[in-house]
């Protein structure tokens, strides 16, 4: 399973490295959402600085679903899905390798919007160990989630709109999760966020297990 | 010997439509079946239940000795399917797509290039984008994918569309090829004139029944000399074992 | 009894009018679909 | 007027059933009751008339709350079938993956429909109730916005059970989102809550009211919540039997269509000697 995972997660990645399109549309997508954020919140007043934990995951969260649209899209050419139930590899490899390459992609979407924020809200950071633990349990429960709701929409005539439906309800408590404990992070005394990595953290397992175990029969009709 | 495929009034769904509507058929290893019949016949269904990708919904169906209304999962990595898609990556080039699938199946590496390379596909095209391909090249990297797996049944779906001269003779040779290996091959196709030259039995298909099945008459069974093809299919007959 | 009654009978006229629909609409499929399906495959119908 | 009609539509036992003559020869009637529903939906109608008398006549005005505790006999009772219906839904589901029955994804299906239409009017309820109270219709309470969110994840299910697809296909998928109903709920108001709790103003400890808590309320309370279970259980049967006679009548339409598709096949078969053409089968078809 572990290496079906590598093989999945390196095959989704190479894609990423040849065709750039994390790169060249969905961050520019980021970006320009955190822009728009910045005109329709004044700037310089400080409900912007105030609002600046929620709008990130606010921009994550839709991201998110382009992302995941982008990593079924490839799936679902030329015949592909079911090139991958006949391959032999480990439905649970997958949706592991999956889950990997999509919490990678994620997490440097992430990393860029910060740096977005730093420069263009003028936030500066600190709480440096929940602000990290708190994106790596929010990306891992995001990816997971976004995985799992990715392949039940995958295939469908109407997936583009089934998948946001599907999948923004759920992540709810991940946004309010994230954002509560970057709040403490950046304001608040740090060590009050923990119990929101700790949903995070639950969240992410619940997820990834499921994800692991239902993925084979999700994969199997077309 | 038990066949390689055994079909008993096997009901096989398309979404609520039923493409199989009730299949009796047998294969014996090493055959060389052609599979015809009009569009919608069922003939791309009845390869895709074969390969243990759709379900079967009815009736019995037994492929390489194992019940397909139990277990679809165990034959897969022992059946290649060609089907009209080709089962490629558009962003990876051919070697990246081979080798993925390749590794995937658990296949040797090795056997992934050999295949590359009796397809035309070492040279200049190995580290070409597969959506830069044409039909025809982007059918030579999916059959190299099939050959690096060595499967047990060959399961074309129209072979030879959008393949050249060239191609078409080399797809039949390796047909044949892994036929004498032992392999089993069922083949559906519109070109009779060259499928009737490889194969050993005709079966037609209609409205999801199998309506007629028989074997190709003649001295030596396949009339090799009907295509301009290398002589090592001249002399291929039926297995001995077949009943 | 006071301005609050209107929205007592709102909440309570809402619920049960509703409820009501859904049930009648319920009867109304299974209706029609009863005509569809033989006798023998409607296991409940006494 | 507010009479409750929920079981009123129950059809008589001596439905002519007119329109119906081509079924076959037993004269079943063409409807979803039983007589045990139909007894059920009686005794429903009796006892929701009762629970209309209970919270407009008979139970005394609250100190508090005035009239508007009248809204509380049908609120939390709704709220509690929203989220039985839940329960039902993801065992249901939970089923439905192990066993791969039909039947176990018609009830989830089923469950989800009632209740949704209970989440709804829980929110409806809710927001009634709030506005005398509160002044506001809506407020960011901890059970208002995660029964919202629970709406936006049972709509996400009968969206995703709405798609074209095989039913099988349709079924196993919309079971995964069933099996997670439940812990979507749990983490959904855990996180609510703690969001509402570590950041709330004080105004909303209105909610919990003090109640001059006479034992009528009690008793009228606790009654709302027998009737309202009661008229969740005619409206799942009842859901749950137009769910079967759905994918009943699919099934005969895919007997047919099977019968047609070998006709088909007979129709198009090669002229004269070559054709051996498949004798008609009698079985067949699904299991």
């Amino acid at each position: 399973m572990w290496r079906d995972a590598l093989l999945v997660a390196g095959k989704d990645l190479r894609i990423e490295r040849r065709s750039r399109v994390a790169v060249n549309q969905i961050l520019p997508v980021a970006l320009a959402m955190l822009m728009l954020f910045g005109f329709a919140l004044d700037p310089d007043s400080p409900v912007l600085a105030r609002a600046t934990p929620g709008l990130f995951w606010v921009v994550v969260l839709f991201v998110t679903v382009l992302a995941v649209e982008r990593s079924f899209s490839l799936e679902s050419a030329d015949g592909v899905r079911d090139a991958l139930r006949l391959s032999g590899l480990h439905p649970g490899g997958i949706f592991l390798g999956k889950f990997a390459a999509l919490a990678a992609q994620l997490a440097a979407l992430q990393v860029v919007l910060g740096f977005g924020v730093v420069v263009l809200f003028g936030r500066d950071l600190a709480g440096y160990p929940l602000l990290l633990a708190t994106l790596v349990a929010a990306t891992a429960g995001i990816a997971a989630a976004g995985t799992l709701y990715g392949v039940l929409a995958a295939g469908l005539r109407v997936r583009e709109t089934l998948l946001p439906l599907l999948l923004l309800p759920v992540l709810a408590p991940v946004l309010i999760a994230a954002t509560r404990a970057f709040e403490t992070a950046l304001d608040g005394v740090p060590s009050d966020g923990w119990p929101w990595f700790n949903l995070l953290a639950v969240f992410a397992l619940i997820y990834t297990g499921f994800g692991i175990l239902a993925f084979g029969s999700l994969l199997e009709d077309s | 010997m038990e066949p390689v495929i055994h079909f008993r009034s096997a009901v096989s769904l398309l979404g609520r439509f039923p493409a199989l509507a009730g299949v009796d058929l047998e294969v014996d290893p090493g055959e060389i079946v052609l599979l015809r019949g009009p569009n919608g016949a069922g003939k791309s269904t009845l390869l895709k239940v074969c390969s243990g990708l759709l379900p079967v919904a009815a009736g019995t169906a037994r492929v390489l000795g194992v019940d397909l209304t139990e277990d679809r999962h165990s034959i897969r990595p022992r059946v290649g399917l060609l089907g009209h898609a080709t089962f490629l990556y558009d962003e990876l080039t051919v070697a990246d797509n081979v080798e993925f699938w390749a590794r995937a199946a658990r296949a040797d590496l090795d056997d992934a290039h050999h295949a590359m390379d009796r397809l035309g596909l070492a040279g200049r095209l190995r580290d070409v984008r597969v959506a830069r391909l044409s039909a025809g090249q982007r059918r030579r990297v999916a059959i190299a994918v099939l050959l690096s797996r060595r499967p047990e049944l060959w399961l074309l779906d129209e072979p030879h569309a959008g393949l050249d001269a060239d191609g078409r003779d080399l797809l039949d040779g390796l047909v044949v090829e892994a036929a004498r290996a032992g392999a089993t091959v069922l083949f559906a196709s519109h070109e009779l004139d060259r499928a009737l030259s490889v194969a050993h039995r005709v079966v037609t298909i209609a409205g999801g029944v199998i309506t007629t099945d028989e074997p190709i008459t003649g001295a030596t069974g396949p009339t090799a000399h009907t295509v301009g093809r290398p002589d090592d299919v001249v002399d291929v007959g039926r297995p001995d074992d077949v009943a | 009894m006071s301005g609050d009654m209107t929205y007592i009978l709102a909440g309570w006229g809402v619920t049960l009018a509703t409820l009501g629909v859904f049930a009648l609409s319920l009867a109304v499929r299974g209706r029609r679909l009863s005509r569809m399906v033989p006798a023998e495959r409607r296991r409940w119908t006494s | 007027m507010t009479t409750p009609h929920t079981a009123a539509s129950t059809p008589p036992p001596t439905d002519p059933h007119a329109p119906d003559p081509p079924t076959t020869g037993v004269a079943a009637p063409a409807h979803t009751g039983s007589s045990a529903t139909r007894t059920l939906g009686l005794v429903t109608l009796a006892a929701m008339a009762l629970l209309v008398f209970l919270a407009f006549v008979a139970s005394p005005r609250d100190q508090v709350q005035g009239d508007l505790v009248r809204l509380l006999y049908i609120h939390p009772a709704l709220a509690w079938t929203a989220y039985l219906a839940c329960g039902v839904a993801t065992t249901a589901s939970i089923w439905h993956l192990v066993k791969k029955t039909p039947g176990s994804d018609v009830l989830a299906h089923s469950a989800v429909e009632v209740g949704a239409v209970l989440t709804a009017l829980t929110l409806a309820t809710g927001s009634i109730w709030g506005r005398p109270t509160w002044g506001v219709y809506w407020v960011w309470d901890a059970r208002l916005t995660s029964t919202a969110l629970l709406f936006l994840l049972l709509l996400g299910y009968l969206a995703l059970h709405r798609i074209d697809a095989a039913p099988e296909v349709r079924s196993r998928r919309a079971a995964v989102v069933g099996v997670l109903l439940v812990p979507n709920v749990v983490l959904v108001h855990q996180s609510v809550e703690w969001w509402r709790t570590l950041h709330q103003d004080p105004t909303l400890a209105r909610r919990d009211f003090d109640f001059a808590t006479s034992d009528l309320f009690m008793f009228t309370l606790v009654y709302s919540v027998v009737v309202m279970s009661l008229v969740f259980t005619w409206l799942l049967i009842h859901r749950f039997r137009v769910g079967w006679l759905a994918l009943q009548a699919e099934e005969l339409w895919l007997d047919t269509a099977i019968e047609a598709r070998r006709a088909e096949g007979a129709g198009t078969t090669e002229p004269a000697e070559t054709t051996r053409t498949e004798p008609p089968r009698s079985e067949g078809g699904l299991p």
